[in-house]
């Protein structure tokens, strides 16, 4: 069966082939069900085959399957195969799983929009390259789809092409893309320079004898791929475009910008466990920008009033948290937070999303209020996954969490005190945002209010399968406990290298249990005291936020337009470059080297003017010209 | 003593004289004359040499020199009867229709 | 006492038969002339061409012989056969091109074609001289035959004044060249070529002897049309009918280089340190020069006249290359240049109409849609011109580089290609006239007869056949030039 | 030689179809656009063929045709192929046919002319690639420029096409004059020193030029192909020529005439004269990358879609230069594979911007927007051609750049990253500029009822598609008959490098600097 | 004596000659070209090239001066203007050349200072007999040939100063554009 594996990313392709090439005279519905039915296909494969993995014994849960040699050239020889275990299998089910429920809901959201098929064709593309993503079975193919994805972000974040913000956006996401992927890139050298090969079955078992431990090279190799992680997952410096993605349609966000995609870096840099853990340097790198990131992003969050932002900051601050885990070393609880956010995330846009499709486009939430009765479904999903991200018991969000704010505490209590803030602000502002969009006294304008109305079932029914599985989801990986953390148990065969090299170089405290259940508690508490402040000041008394605004003006301004990032980097970059090209092209270009071209010709055609007027017209001077000649070359003859 | 320089010497500056003419004067006629001034002054060389050398050759090129020298003239003649009719001058310096 | 009885020496008439029959058509002409009113140039045309027939046929046999003929006054050897071959070809399209040309402007002078076959005469009896006194004949029975044609036109200020200035300045460096004679005859003691080489042989050359060649070198130059004894060119081309102007162009350069290759290379072998030098400087300046003067002529005359001046140089780099290579490349480069200069002046004749009426560049504009096959033709000619392959100048050029940098003149040859360079400027503006530019004026279709695109035809394919297949012609030029060595 | 002569005809039936349109009624412009682009079918058939009888395994020339020329100067009629000629050659006859469809509507002044410029440019590029005796690549390589000069000059845009035409022909001309020279020293130089006078390139091949001689000649070819392909300080013809002339001409010129530099890189620059080139090679690069960045930078701000196509040329260029003097397996393969890339993007994105100018007769990206809306097939073939442009993988242009960078990673680390940089700016121009004519409203009113594709110009562009995608998804088709002639290029270039500099042991202090290569080759192989 | 000879000719001749090139009056200067002929003659006698003097008194001094005579009869060109190019600053850097080429060849005639100062004794045959056979039987070849050189002048002579040409000048037109 996993022989099959090329099947799992080839039917969304296919899917995409029938849509984009003959999808002209089909109905939405033919569409969209083919698109989803794809996806479904791949998800239903990917299942069969985990049944398959988890029926082998633990150690042999890694299959390879090499379709054909894409790129052979010299010693270079990149085959197009697929590697199937733990790590990629749990990406799989997350993908074409999460994948399929967006397709369904989709079909509902997309309604009557202007290029249905162009959507659903993207979205199928989308997933295949996601898929290959993960599934690939060395660096180069995974960059395909590391790439593929970011075309189809590309795509789909400009799918209203005609609105300039959108096509802007996209551009944006595509490029900060690029800078990553060159990164990666770079990163992808340096491992060919080094091991010969870019395939992980010759890369991951060759890494401990081929580089040093925290060695130059690898603290090189493992910091060009982590930028090109940062790229893809949004984090500092390069999260810019993450915020703006959210022009593209809400299930788009839902799928690429919180489920899937973005996470793409957490699964590379999980992927490459053993090379991190190799280099302490870098994994400290890793921890403090995925730490620093879930701050500030969460701190932004706090002031943003578009609810999709909110998410997207929020998603920033998720992400965060995983390559947290990743550079404290717990890989596995970094995946864990990857699945569970994928959940809830995926289910909190697209509740978003129904909001919207109720709201008739409205995104500030200081025009909602009070639509819990009027949205019953969307209330309840939204509350879910909000309770599932805050970190409530016994939510999904719970378990991952505080896995991950536990390991932190073990590498360095800062960590922890990072966490355990952004989880505060986290809860604060997701209950926030609950509250100013369902509770409270309704602020929506009048004929948007008339014809508010409730998603169809298309749309709330992949909700509820999401809450579901946002509810109960954290149960497979319960920490404290030994055994009873199947999901760790599960993974442990990839990142045993890695885990095994850490311990080895800095010394790792035995298992505290009674240590985690105080933290659980306490970060517990924080999550319930970020909710009772989000009550406070958005239901209690409404009007402390706003004086608090003034209060800090300058402060608030600082973070409500995200520290100017994007303004600085305009400047920095974007214009600096632009102008200097167009110095280049008009002083250097136009004027320097065709002045010099032009230059010549200008100067022989003078001189050429000149030489023939020596031409009088007059016979004594051609005589003259003969004489002087001839006395020339007899003086040089007499006098020689 | 008379010697064979003494010839050449004399031949060289009639020559230069020659010469002298073509470049100082602006009357075609003249100018022609100038150039039979040079050319006899190559006969003079030619005889002089052909004498010391003991070979007739020298004056056997006089002879044709002196053809051409008639030949030359006459057309030269004939051009300058031909630009005098057309431009009412055969002063050199104001026949310099083309230039450049 | 009683002179004893002269008694003749043996006389190959043989060798001088091509000679003879043009002089000998000459004469028919010229007396036919006198009766005839209506046809005279037509007769007179086909007369020429004619007699350039025989005289081809006649020639042929020279190509083997290998003797001094007349007392050692000609050489009759593969040199001569293949310079008379060429000024018999040039002579023959000349012939062609001049009876059309004639007809248009109604001139009705045969004395054009006795002259014309006059001076091809001189010109043969100049490259089979192989005494000083011989090629000054043949020279001067060349020049005063040109001096007249180019002054023949009888309603053009600038034909007289060509003629004009031509003769002064022919005269002027004719004095020069046989001063030079005199000098050289002076210190060897002879005026035959094998003599001097013998003469020379011993020992390092005097003064003399140096200011000899340096003077003959002098009056060579001029008739080549080499900077600075130039000046000449652009005005008596401009001022020539034209197609006398393509005949001075390829043949009397060719007559003249070939007489001085002659000269320098047979008789002054012992001098070539000092003549190469001279010569050097001559080519670079000439190749400059004429290039850089071509690209802003407007008229189309003096435009070939510079780039005829710049293609002197060229083979003047022949020339210092020196050797059988150089020798061969010359002749080679000749061969090419004749047809394709004849061809060009053929095309600006067809397109100067009557009373050479538009001569200036800006004539040619559109010419690409009114005359497509003219403007090929044209095209076809400049780029042999300019060298481009697979033309025969290409080829020419070639052949002439290879041989310098066979004797290391590396820069010579960089400045060769470097101005070719700029020559491909203003070869490449006449055909953007053509074909890029709108006609100023109505553009009609030009009638041009038979004889005119016979000639065109001939000139356009033997340039390509020897272009696209050198390998026979370059065999004659190597073969023909051995006589020198 | 008693082989069908394949080359042979490849290379002389388009001329076969210039001469029977020149006998053709120049008024019946349909029936001399169908015998175009029968001829121009049929070579293509024939190099199909060709590539069929192609031996994959040998790094030997093959189809050789060697017969005596000009027998005084050791002149052959030698024409031949290998893995490194192969695809370009068939890249050439493949834009044969499109090229003449393209034209089919936009060209309708001088037909005849028109057509016969083409087929002669094609006999010229074809016999280029497939010469392999100097003086008959030479011609072949003059040829070339007359009807480019004609196109641009005729049927180029009225404005500049006499400026750009004639910058065209002297800048290249100035290069191979040059060359001329080099190339009469090197026969000169060798038939003296062997006694056998030969323009044999495989001849030559086995003569060592002494390393001084060599400096001079390799700057000399150096500079003709560097101002063919167009490398960094010479390329501002390429902008001209290209922004001047018209679709057709542009396509070509992008296509193909640009790879004639490079593969004179390739067959004669640097196996002629290994030190020289391997002296030279880190300023090479250095310019190479250059050119990569500089590029793309002034891609960026270009107004006009042609020019910013023309100088993302300069751009790709750089990566193909950069490749092949890395002498790295991976880097040369990566640069023909990126010459066929350019080939087929590059000259799709020229056509694609002809399309448009078609309909609006302006290319200025100001006057564009939205257009997606009104002609959403035009939008997908451009976004896969843009993509295919900036490298996306799985497209045909990620294989040539990352065989590029990985092969140049090997031997100049810091050139490959900065190459790399270019990467990130390709996405840039291309997408910006793609965004500025396909995206955002439909402000101008003169784009509001543009066709979509027609039929005509579907065809065009399929056959390219196919490849692009080909060569992206299964490269190994291209790959796999060039790997040993590429092998025994380096082979070639190393053991001859060595034996010179071997032999010249006074001079090995100033070769010295470039041994190290050695070290690189060894972890090659 | 014979020095004597030669240096009253050589002064003659010179002298005359330099009148031909510096008087104003045609006329003047084809009497003074004559006498330089005359001189020159004078001075061929004295290197017995008895037959060349003769040729030189009938041909130049007669008909070809008379020629020149003629013709400037003929356009009655006596009254022209002076035409010394005094004001050109070539001309007198032409003459400055002139000097130098002098100066140049002066050294070149030095070289026979040390040969050949002693002139080989006169042969027994006339110079006219020498010159006869020499001209019939080894230069037979060019001596046919000038006979078609003076052809070629006499129908030239004809042709240029025999056709009339038109009154009305057509304008002289100088089309010139820079490229």
């Amino acid at each position: 069966m996993t022989k099959f594996v090329w099947l799992i990313p080839i039917l969304p392709l296919i899917g995409f082939l029938i849509n984009g090439l003959f999808g002209k005279r089909f109905s939405e519905k033919a569409i969209g069900w083919i698109a989803a039915g794809a996806v479904g296909a791949a998800f239903v494969l990917a299942v069969s085959i985990f049944f398959e993995i988890i029926s082998m014994p633990a150690a042999s849960r890694s299959v390879q399957t090499i379709v054909y040699t894409w790129i052979l050239s010299g010693d270079l020889n990149i085959s197009f195969g697929f590697l199937v275990d733990p790590l990629s299998m749990i990406m799989l089910l997350v993908v074409s799983g999460v994948g399929c429920i967006i397709h369904i809901y989709s079909i509902g959201y997309m309604h009557g929009e202007y290029g249905f098929r162009r959507y659903f064709a993207y979205l199928n593309l989308f997933v295949f390259n996601m898929l290959i993503l993960v599934s690939a079975n060395n660096f180069l193919l995974m960059f395909v789809g590391w790439e593929g994805v970011g075309l189809c972000s590309y795509l789909l974040i400009g799918y209203y092409y005609e609105k300039k913000s959108a096509a802007d956006a996209g551009k944006k996401a595509f490029v900060v893309n690029r800078v990553g992927d060159f990164g990666f890139l770079l990163g992808m050298f340096l491992i060919y320079v080094t091991f010969g090969s870019l395939n992980y079955l010759d890369v991951f078992p060759a890494a401990q004898e081929k580089l040093p431990y925290a060695g130059e090279l690898v603290t090189g190799i493992t910091l060009l791929l982590f930028l090109g992680a940062t790229g893809k997952s949004a984090q500092i410096p390069l999260f810019t475009w993450l915020p703006d993605a959210m022009e593209g349609p809400t299930p788009v966000s839902a799928l690429i910008h919180a489920a899937t995609m973005v996470t793409a870096g957490v699964y590379m840099v999980a992927r490459c466990s053993v090379l991190f853990a190799l280099a302490p340097a870098s994994m400290t790198v890793v921890a403090v920008i995925g730490g620093a990131t879930a701050f500030f992003a969460a701190t932004i969050g706090i002031t943003q009033f578009d609810i999709k932002r909110v998410l997207a900051y929020s998603t920033i601050s998720q992400l965060g948290y995983m390559f947290m885990a990743c550079g404290v070393g717990a890989f596995a609880s970094g995946i864990f937070h990857l699945m569970t956010h994928a959940f809830f995330k995926a289910l909190l846009f697209m509740a978003a999303g129904s909001v919207m499709h109720a709201m008739s486009g409205e995104l500030d939430m200081r025009k909602m209020g009070g639509l819990k009765d009027k949205l019953p479904y969307t209330h309840w999903t939204y509350l879910i996954g909000t309770l599932a991200i805050a970190g409530i018991f016994p939510f999904a969000g719970f378990f991952s969490k505080d896995e991950i704010l536990f390991y932190s505490f073990e590498r360095h209590v800062g960590f922890w005190i990072i966490g355990a803030t952004a989880a505060l602000m986290t809860s604060f502002y997701m209950f926030r945002s609950v509250y100013m969009t369902f509770y409270g006294r309704s602020r929506v304008d009048h004929e948007t209010a008339h014809h508010l109305h409730e998603s169809p079932f298309i749309m709330t029914i992949p909700l509820m399968i999401l809450a579901f599985l946002s509810t109960v989801g954290g149960f497979v990986g319960i920490p404290v406990f030994e055994g009873l953390n199947r999901f760790d148990a599960f993974l442990a065969p990839v990142f045993a290298p890695a885990k095994q090299i850490i311990a080895h170089g800095a010394h790792h405290g035995h298992h505290n249990v009674t240590l985690e259940l105080v933290l659980m508690a306490v970060s517990l508490g924080i999550a319930i005291v970020g909710l009772l402040l989000a009550r406070h000041l958005y239901i209690v008394n409404t009007s402390v936020p706003d004086r608090i605004v003034e209060e800090y003006r300058d402060v608030h301004g600082l973070v409500y337009n995200k520290y100017w990032i994007d303004e600085l980097y305009d400047f920095l970059f974007v214009n600096s470059i632009v102008n200097f090209s167009r110095f280049l092209w008009k002083r250097f270009d136009e004027s320097v080297i065709d002045g010099a071209v032009n230059g010549i010709a200008d100067l022989t055609r003078k001189w050429g003017n000149r030489i023939s007027k020596l031409e009088t017209g007059l016979v004594k001077d051609y005589a003259l010209s003969i004489l002087i000649g001839m006395v020339v070359i007899i003086g040089f003859l007499v006098l020689k | 003593m008379v010697t064979l320089h003494h010839y050449l010497i004399l031949s060289a500056a009639l020559f230069c004289l020659g010469i002298f003419g073509v470049m100082f004067r602006k009357n075609l006629i003249i100018i022609l004359m100038s150039l039979e001034l040079m050319l006899n002054a190559v006969n003079l060389t030619f005889i002089a040499f052909s004498r010391y050398l003991g070979s007739i050759e020298g004056q056997i090129f006089v002879l044709f020199i002196m053809v051409v020298a008639a030949a030359e003239v006459a057309v030269g003649l004939a051009i300058a009867v031909a630009v005098f009719r057309d431009r009412g001058s055969i002063n050199v310096n104001d026949i310099n229709l083309m230039k450049w | 006492m009683i002179p004893s009885p002269i008694q003749l020496p043996e006389l190959n008439f043989g060798g001088i038969l091509p000679a003879l029959v043009l002089c000998l058509a000459g004469l028919v002409i010229m007396i036919a002339g006198l009766f005839m009113k209506r046809y005279a140039v037509a007769m007179s045309t086909a007369v020429s061409a004619a007699a350039v027939l025989i005289a081809l046929a006649v020639n042929h046999p020279i190509r083997h012989m290998s003797e001094a003929a007349f007392s050692g006054l000609i050489a009759l050897d593969s040199y001569t056969w293949f310079f008379n071959l060429l000024i018999l070809l040039a002579t023959g399209l000349t012939v062609i091109i001049s009876g059309r040309y004639l007809v248009d402007d109604d001139l009705n002078l045969p004395e054009y074609f006795v002259l014309l076959l006059f001076a091809s005469a001189g010109m043969m009896f100049m490259v089979a001289g192989s005494h000083l006194l011989m090629i000054f004949v043949g020279l001067e029975t060349l020049s005063i035959s040109i001096y007249v044609l180019s002054g023949i036109l009888p309603h053009s200020h600038k034909s007289k004044e060509a003629a004009l200035k031509y003769l002064i300045l022919g005269g002027f460096s004719s004095a020069v060249f046989l001063y030079g004679a005199a000098l050289l005859y002076g210190s060897t003691g002879s005026g035959n070529l094998t003599l001097i080489t013998k003469a020379l042989q011993t020992g390092a050359p005097g003064l003399t002897a140096k200011i000899g060649m340096a003077l003959l070198l002098v009056g060579f130059a001029f008739k080549t049309a080499t900077v600075p004894f130039h000046m000449w060119t652009p005005d008596v081309y401009e001022g020539a009918p034209t197609p006398l102007t393509g005949f001075m162009s390829v043949g009397v350069k060719a007559a003249a280089f070939a007489a001085f290759a002659r000269v320098f290379f047979e008789a002054l072998p012992s001098m070539q340190i000092t003549w190469t030098q001279i010569l050097w400087i001559i080519a670079v300046v000439t190749m400059i020069l004429g290039n850089f003067a071509a690209l802003i002529q407007e008229n189309i005359k003096r435009m070939l006249a510079y780039s005829s001046i710049a293609h002197a140089g060229y083979i003047l780099v022949a020339m210092v290359a020196g050797g059988e290579a150089g020798a061969a490349g010359m002749l080679y480069y000749l061969l090419a240049y004749t047809f394709t200069n004849i061809g060009a002046f053929a095309i600006v004749a067809i397109v100067g109409r009557k009373g050479e009426a538009n001569l200036m560049l800006d004539d040619y504009r559109g010419l690409g849609r009114s005359n497509p096959l003219l403007a090929l033709a044209m095209s076809l000619f400049l780029f042999s011109l300019a060298g481009i392959p697979p033309t025969a100048g290409f080829v020419g050029k070639f052949t002439i580089f290879t041989a310098a940098i066979n004797s290391g003149y590396y820069w010579l040859v960089i400045i060769g290609v470097l101005t070719s360079a700029v020559s491909v400027f203003y070869y490449f503006r006449v055909i953007m006239k053509m074909y890029m530019e709108a006609p100023l004026k109505q553009a009609e279709s030009i009638q041009f007869g038979a004889g005119m695109l016979f000639a065109l035809t001939i000139s356009a394919a033997v340039i390509l056949y020897i272009g696209i297949f050198p390998t026979r012609y370059l065999g004659f030029a190597v073969e023909s030039v051995k006589p020198l060595f | 030689m008693d082989r069908f002569p394949y080359l042979t005809l490849l290379t002389f039936i388009p001329l076969a179809g210039a001469i029977l349109l020149m006998l053709m009624n120049r008024e019946n412009k349909i029936a001399m656009r169908w015998v175009a682009l029968l001829f121009m079918l049929v070579d293509f058939a024939l190099s199909i063929v060709l590539y069929f009888n192609f031996d994959v395994g040998s790094a030997a020339m093959q189809f050789v045709e060697k017969r005596v020329w000009v027998a005084n100067w050791g002149i052959s009629y030698f024409m031949g192929i290998d893995g490194i000629s192969l695809f370009l050659v068939l890249l050439t006859t493949l834009l044969g046919p499109i090229v003449i469809v393209a034209s089919w509507n936009d060209i309708q002044d001088r037909v005849k002319e028109f057509l016969i410029c083409l087929l002669f440019l094609q006999v010229g590029m074809i016999g280029v690639f497939v010469s392999l005796d100097l003086f008959l690549f030479y011609v072949f390589w003059e040829i070339m420029l007359i009807p480019m000069y004609l196109l641009i000059g005729i049927w180029g845009n009225p404005a500049r096409r006499l400026y750009a035409a004639i910058k065209f022909v002297l800048y290249t001309i100035v290069g191979s004059l040059l060359m001329l020279v080099a190339i009469l020293a090197l026969y000169i130089m060798a038939g003296k020193s062997t006694g056998v006078y030969t323009f044999d390139l495989l001849q030559l091949y086995q003569f060592h030029v002494p390393s001084y001689a060599q400096f001079w000649m390799f700057l000399a070819f150096f500079l003709a192909f560097a101002i063919k392909v167009p490398m960094f300080p010479f390329h501002t013809w390429l902008p001209d020529a290209h922004t001047e002339a018209p679709t057709v001409g542009s396509v070509v010129l992008a296509a193909v005439l640009l790879k004639m530099g490079t593969y004179g890189f390739i067959r004669y620059a640097i196996p002629l004269f290994p030190n020289a080139a391997l002296e030279l090679t880190w300023y090479i690069c250095l310019l190479a990358v250059i050119g990569v960045i500089y590029g793309a930078w002034v891609a960026m701000v270009q107004l006009d879609v042609k020019r910013l196509v023309a100088f993302s040329s300069v751009s790709h260029l750089g990566f193909v230069v950069l490749g092949m003097f890395a002498l790295t397996v991976q880097g040369v393969e990566g640069s023909i594979i990126q010459m066929i890339n350019h080939g087929l993007s590059t000259g799709a994105l020229f056509l694609i911007v002809g399309m448009i100018y078609e309909r609006r007769h302006t290319r200025l990206i100001a006057e564009f927007g939205g257009i997606s809306k009104v002609m959403p097939l035009f939008a997908v073939f451009f976004m896969i051609f843009t993509l295919s442009s900036i490298g996306l993988p799985g497209l045909n242009g990620f294989i040539g750049e990352f065989l590029v960078l990985v092969g140049t990673f090997k031997v100049f680390p810091w050139f490959a990253v900065f190459a790399a940089s270019g990467v990130i700016f390709a996405a840039v121009y291309m997408l910006w500029m793609y965004q500025r004519v396909m995206f955002g409203e439909l402000t101008n009113p003169k784009n509001y009822n543009l066709k979509d594709l027609s039929a005509r110009e579907v065809a065009v562009l399929v056959p390219l598609l196919i490849f692009v995608v080909w060569i992206g998804v299964y490269p190994n088709t291209f790959l796999a008959p060039m790997e040993p002639s590429v092998k025994n290029f380096i082979q070639l270039v190393e053991t001859k490098r060595s034996a010179i500099s071997n032999a010249e042991t006074t001079k090995a202090a100033e070769v010295g600097n470039s041994g190290s290569l050695t070290a690189y080759l060894s972890e090659i192989r | 004596m014979e020095a004597v000879m030669f240096y009253t000719l050589a002064a003659v001749s010179l002298i005359s000659a330099i009148l031909v090139v510096s008087l104003r009056r045609p006329i003047h200067n084809v009497l003074f070209m004559i006498i330089t002929m005359i001189g020159l003659a004078g001075l061929f006698i004295l290197l017995h090239a008895e037959f060349i003097a003769m040729v030189q008194l009938v041909v130049y001094a007669g008909a070809i001066m008379v020629l020149f005579l003629f013709v400037i009869m003929l356009l009655n060109l006596d009254q022209l203007p002076l035409d010394l190019d005094q004001r050109s600053s070539k001309a007198w850097m032409g003459i400055g050349l002139a000097v130098y080429l002098l100066i140049f060849l002066i050294p070149v005639a030095m070289q026979f200072t040390s040969i050949a100062t002693k002139p080989p004794a006169v042969p027994a045959q006339s110079n006219t007999e020498l010159l006869a056979e020499a001209l019939f039987t080894t230069y037979l070849l060019p001596f046919e040939v000038a006979s078609v050189l003076l052809l070629a002048a006499m129908i030239g002579a004809v042709i240029l100063a025999g056709k009339k040409t038109p009154g009305n000048v057509p304008e002289i037109v100088d089309k010139r554009r820079t490229y």
